[in-house]
């Protein structure tokens, strides 16, 4: 057992957070948000060029073969500069699938753009009324002469607007509800029957909903074996859940050293706020709540290192419970010292907030990750049964 | 003791619920998003009803109601999510010039209010000051008739969309700060006033800043005596505090969450989102007794105590709770930002509630100024 | 609509106070709670004689008529004082119970006496499986000729050591937990066949387990229709909830009172404790909680004054759920406000403390009564469904 | 950085589970509320296989166990409810002895902590000093190579069953109140102790007053210069605090509650309650986490910072929030007060853990005092 981490990591860290420090200022941010794309393509090229999106590949697949915790690394310091950058829709989302169940064409087709920043693909799994129930799917395949047709809605994929192609998670058989039967397809943005409706995201970022009308695609479009997709999305969906827990844990630290510094030098009935000792034990549940968030993180990094499926699920809906609620009430707390101006479109507060906001809904909120946790324990998961059934 | 209505007030609910069938507007129902225009005309409509203001007395145009016709004026209102008019007329300003103005100052002012043909806003907060009135910096130095305004107040909620504003003016420096601050209205119309917008996290403008640069204020229009600021604007945030703890807002969100818990089996099926709302709903209705002991006290006369800061600490805390919920329950449908509908139209502007929600707590004395004050009024220390 | 108190009731509250300032002193509480019978018989046989016993029973039957408001500002000013007295087990479960479901000649034998505080009576209808449940019911009626045989076991039987007869729920028909098929029955204490397991109930009073092994009893014993209790027992039980929730709001209040107090006098680190903004905000938490409670105490018992059953049950869930909440917080802040002291047998904050916790679990939880509530909102609760078949 | 433990550490844990399902008592669990002789006798028996003070290196009877060893050793120990040592000794008074005492102090007292031969007891509080250490009146002055001790100590944890007493003492009335205080070790058989007993809202004897009347104590009991010891209080409330913290007790209490959800059908039909366990489960999982990092700077010679307060803080909370869910589940069957289980025997002391339990979080310095020390050393303010 070792909790340290290496000096190549340490490394790493500092490195992303010199230059986001550099390039990436609240100015940038906001500029970024309003801009078309919602994100900077000049940006995203440097984080390439770093080979930051080839981080958690395969040295096979032209990645760097990093593992959880440099991942995990990155995305905190991402967030701690309220990075809006499209690195989880492609790098864990999209870019996960791809490596774990593309074949040689599909990984150079697809992958190796993606990885050198030329080419960006979404996930499209989530359908409203399944909430956050990763088997829920409706969007059906058909197997067609030669290939699949898809019809079908999904909703909310993330960086939709900006994708090239998308991995789209679709029925192929069994009821809306199975876990079994489903299959994930590799549809390019442009095919006859694609139409998407693109918006902005709450706290960064954009998405769009994504309808298929009747696409038809080549027998090569089915990434990964006919109806047995689950396994391993829900592995990737236990990753993003981790990694964009990092994420919000480093806006939790950037919100803590703000509020710190505004208190310090904000004066009220002629004293620094920071001397009011209500407002001191505030700022210390904020830090006990970080340290404990920071704890929580470093268990799931290190427990989806491991092999073990069931400790990955386990240590990723509780890391998601956890880090919803402590996240949640700490922006809420950061925006309630700060008073009016925190509450203000010109300060970086209220922008954090926002991030923070959204992050508890991705993947599943406090709610879904605790109902997921109790069914571990008590071994009801479906996908245990499943398991147990085949 | 007792809950009972009697013929007469079921009367008066009839009454009510069939004027609010034909007369409230379908198309908007909250003040604070709503046009110039679209508030002024229900306004009026109201006005002419006689029911713009319901705390007033009937002198001054208003309909002289029991605590009991109040309460059903406002479930009634709740249970259709009618548009509340504006609070900084008929609640804030009214009450002040009515307590402390002259009698050209009434005849001047209530009329306007009372037939919804002017609307206020509030000059109170000052950049840097917060919930820290006695610091405040806006000068009015007299000069002739006239006082000459300085100064910058902020977070000025519909000034751009207001005729005039009352202010907290510093005319003396000497003293304890308390001491020197007067009460003004001001014409928003006078030059030397320029208001910037304030861009909020929801990401609207309902909020400005006003800055005033020479503004000549007739001393006519100072209510109270010189340095009487202080206790006028206690005297109204009491007014405020019992009005923003209003329970009338979060009753509408609570039936609408309960709606959507009812018609979405992924909510319905798991009764942890029931759980939250039933709880909510609860404090709601403890909020909603102490609110009727805060009424009662007011109908015999007494002293509300530190009743109004328990309405506004826990009212506030209630609607921020519901906004949480919404946002949650909404779940995906909750991330798009400012866009069309993903699913129920309700959590559109979930996250949008939700921010703007935070400054529940924060403006209108916040939620540790109330502390302080219930800590020193209620508890003596 | 009116909030406010008649003179009469004001008069009343004044004069509870004032006997329970006289007469119940913290000293007296501890050797009441540490002498055999765990109340005091002479403060018994004066409230007899104030005719407190007697409030809430109609003249018709020796009682004074007065109403559930009544009731509940006695019971406010025992939980106050922190007394221990048998009110709520006589005056409002047996007691109740007999009044409105008792022939003349069930009311000479046991209500006439209960009332002038000559015996004493205690309800037993708790089974351990059925938690909260009313309707769950195991104990067997079975009819013999001329009467009836019980046998089975009941749980926590509230001042069942001093109880001259019980008023036992058992089931004649149905299944275990069908709201249906529950019958009432008179059981004196030495009836053969009743065996009592007696102790001490948290926080104070006594309670026992109460086994009948084949009780045989005459056909008067039963009271009430046979196979109809359950709507009076729920409604006795919605009054001892609302009952005990205004003796909780009165010991909050003392708790307050105490702590405010203490905060002002005791200092640490050179100045009163009660200067501290953070313990300041504190004790504004409590005041809040028992000004919310204040109302939510009122509110249930205007609606319990009045004679619709659904409106009861939502007033009674609804202030348990609120009052338990509060209740229980406020006693934990009284204990830490008060440090090492707090925590001691010799003072009376650690009594108040164990009084609330016992409140908690008595009638149902917060928990209990959340649920019930919803099902109430959702029309699932399980009366409302055996009205609609009836 | 990883969690694997690797050959040497699985073999370690073996040894572990094995010795202790021959060696733990299984008749008791809690020291606090075990007799002298079984706490004795169990600590004799860790003694004689070198385990009883884990965190002693070898050179005074430590089992000099790695950090990865020392977190199996808790694992196992949580496992099978094995009974842990008392803390005065081993993770207190000897310490200390080790970092600030002379040879012939650690000759004569480190031997019987690592033996199991004498049990040791804390004399810090005193009454109306709360967490104010520095306030503190007990005096020790000097007379010969002696010092005579006047004073009461209050809440002293197991003095009646204990052998010695380690006390803070104000040797010096002079300087800032921290400066006059030493550190004394004191033999309860000298003459003109006094111990009396505490009886606490669980309604159990654990705590005592301990009076001082001219107890006479050689000055070569004193540990540390005459005056530093406020230095040495600060050096052991941070050992302290970790192992309040610490988290196996909560483990068990935890396993207990899950086992009792899943057996009960009342219980485990209703979600609500197992939601309640797997959040506090999942709190746990992030304090063992905090503690394992805390290991992990002591192991490499960093300074633990706030870590020992968070531990403290997040620790007893939990123990607080898991024996108040203990209460609630029981239902009924926590009412009975001391007396024989209605139910689940696990019910049956439901309330006695919760009363006590309310303590933790004032004892070996307060959640609130743990905060203001956290704003002042983590926050700089």
């Amino acid at each position: 057992m070792d909790l340290s981490y290496s000096e190549e990591q340490v490394m790493l860290q500092d490195s992303v957070r010199r230059f986001l420090g550099d390039h990436y200022g609240f100015e940038t941010c906001r500029r970024i948000l309003q801009s078309g794309p919602g994100y900077s393509p000049e940006i995203w090229e440097q984080f390439a060029q770093m080979q930051w999106l080839a981080l958690p590949f395969e040295e096979n697949d032209g990645g760097l073969g990093y593992g959880v915790t440099e991942l995990c690394l990155l995305m905190e310091e991402m967030g701690r500069a309220l990075c809006v950058e499209p690195v989880l829709a492609n790098v864990v989302l999209a870019g996960q699938l791809l490596a774990m169940l593309g074949t040689a064409e599909q990984k150079q087709r697809w992958l190796t753009p993606l990885i050198e920043g030329r080419q960006q693909i979404s996930l499209a799994h989530a359908e409203l009324p399944g909430r956050f129930d990763l088997a829920h799917c409706r969007l059906q395949a058909e197997r067609l002469e030669g290939g699949f047709c898809l019809s079908g809605h999904k909703s909310v994929v993330l960086n939709g607007p900006n994708a090239d192609g998308f991995v789209v998670l679709a029925r192929s058989g069994g009821g809306a509800r199975d876990a079994s039967g489903l299959s994930l397809f590799l549809v390019p943005a442009d095919a006859p029957g694609v139409i998407r409706r693109d918006y902005a995201i709450h706290g960064g970022g954009t998405g769009c909903e994504l309808t298929l009308d009747q696409v038809r695609l080549g027998a090569d479009a089915l990434l990964g074996a006919e109806g047995g997709a689950f396994e391993t999305l829900e592995a990737v969906l236990d990753l993003a859940t981790v990694a964009s827990c990092a994420e919000a844990f480093g806006a939790m630290q950037a919100l803590l050293d703000k509020t710190l510094e505004y208190l310090k030098t904000r004066k009220q009935f002629g004293v620094p706020l920071a001397s009011l000792q209500v407002l001191q034990h505030r700022l210390v549940d904020m830090y006990v709540d970080i340290e404990q968030s920071r704890s929580m993180v470093l268990m799931a990094t290190l427990r989806l290192e491991g092999e073990d499926a069931a400790e990955r699920r386990r240590a990723a809906s509780a890391c998601k419970a956890f880090v919803h609620k402590t996240s949640k009430r700490l922006a809420q707390q950061a925006v309630q010292l700060h008073g009016g101006i925190g509450v203000t479109e010109e300060l970086d507060i209220g922008h954090y907030f926002r991030r923070l906001t959204a992050f508890g809904s991705l993947f599943g909120d406090r709610e879904h990750h605790l109902e997921r946790y109790l069914g571990l324990w008590q071994g009801r998961q479906k996908d245990e049964l499943l398991r147990q059934a085949v | 003791m007792n809950l009972e209505f009697d013929e007469q007030d079921e009367a008066f609910r009839s009454e009510v619920r069939d004027w609010l069938a034909t007369h409230a507007p379908r198309d908007w129902s909250d003040w604070m998003s709503a046009s110039r225009e679209q508030v002024m005309a229900w306004e009026q409509t109201l006005a002419q009803k006689g029911w713009l203001a319901p705390g007033w007395p009937t002198e001054y145009g208003g309909p002289g109601w029991t605590t009991t016709q109040r309460y059903i004026w406002d479930e009634e209102c709740a249970r259709i999510n009618a548009p509340r008019p504006s609070i900084f007329g008929h609640v804030m300003c009214g009450p002040v010039i009515m307590a402390f103005g002259t009698d050209q100052q009434k005849a001047e002012h209530l009329p306007p209010i009372a037939n919804g043909t002017r609307i206020w806003c509030q000059g109170y907060s000052e950049p840097g000051a917060g919930s820290d009135l006695a610091s405040l910096k806006t000068r009015a130095d007299r000069d002739g008739d006239d006082y000459v305004v300085n100064g910058q107040k902020i977070w000025t909620t519909w000034a751009h969309k207001a005729d005039w504003i009352f202010c907290l003016v510093r005319t003396s420096r000497e003293g304890r700060p308390q001491e020197g601050v007067s009460f003004l209205l001001i014409d928003l119309n006078t030059s030397g006033i320029e208001i910037r917008p304030i861009h909020t996290i929801d990401g609207e403008h309902h909020l400005n800043e006003v800055f005033f640069r020479d503004v000549r204020v007739p001393m006519a229009n100072r209510v109270g005596e010189e340095g009487q600021g202080w206790t006028i604007a206690k005297f109204l945030l009491n007014h405020e505090r019992s009005s923003v703890g209003g329970s009338s807002g979060s009753k509408v969100a609570l039936a609408q969450l309960k709606g959507l818990i009812d018609s979405d089996p992924a909510l319905r099926d798991n009764p942890a989102w029931g759980k939250r709302l039933a709880d909510l709903e609860i404090d709601l209705l403890a909020l909603e007794y102490t609110n009727l002991r805060a009424l009662e006290k007011a109908r015999s006369g007494e002293s509300p105590g530190s009743m109004p800061s328990v309405l506004k600490l826990q009212g506030t805390e209630i609607q921020q709770a519901l906004s949480e919920l919404r946002v949650e329950m909404g779940g995906y449908a909750s991330l798009p930002w400012k866009a069309d509908p993903v699913g129920e139209p309700a959590f559109a502007t979930a996250t949008q509630i939700y921010n703007f929600g935070r400054a529940f707590t924060i403006y209108g004395g916040s939620s540790e100024v109330q502390k302080n004050i219930m800590a020193k009024f209620a508890l003596g220390l």
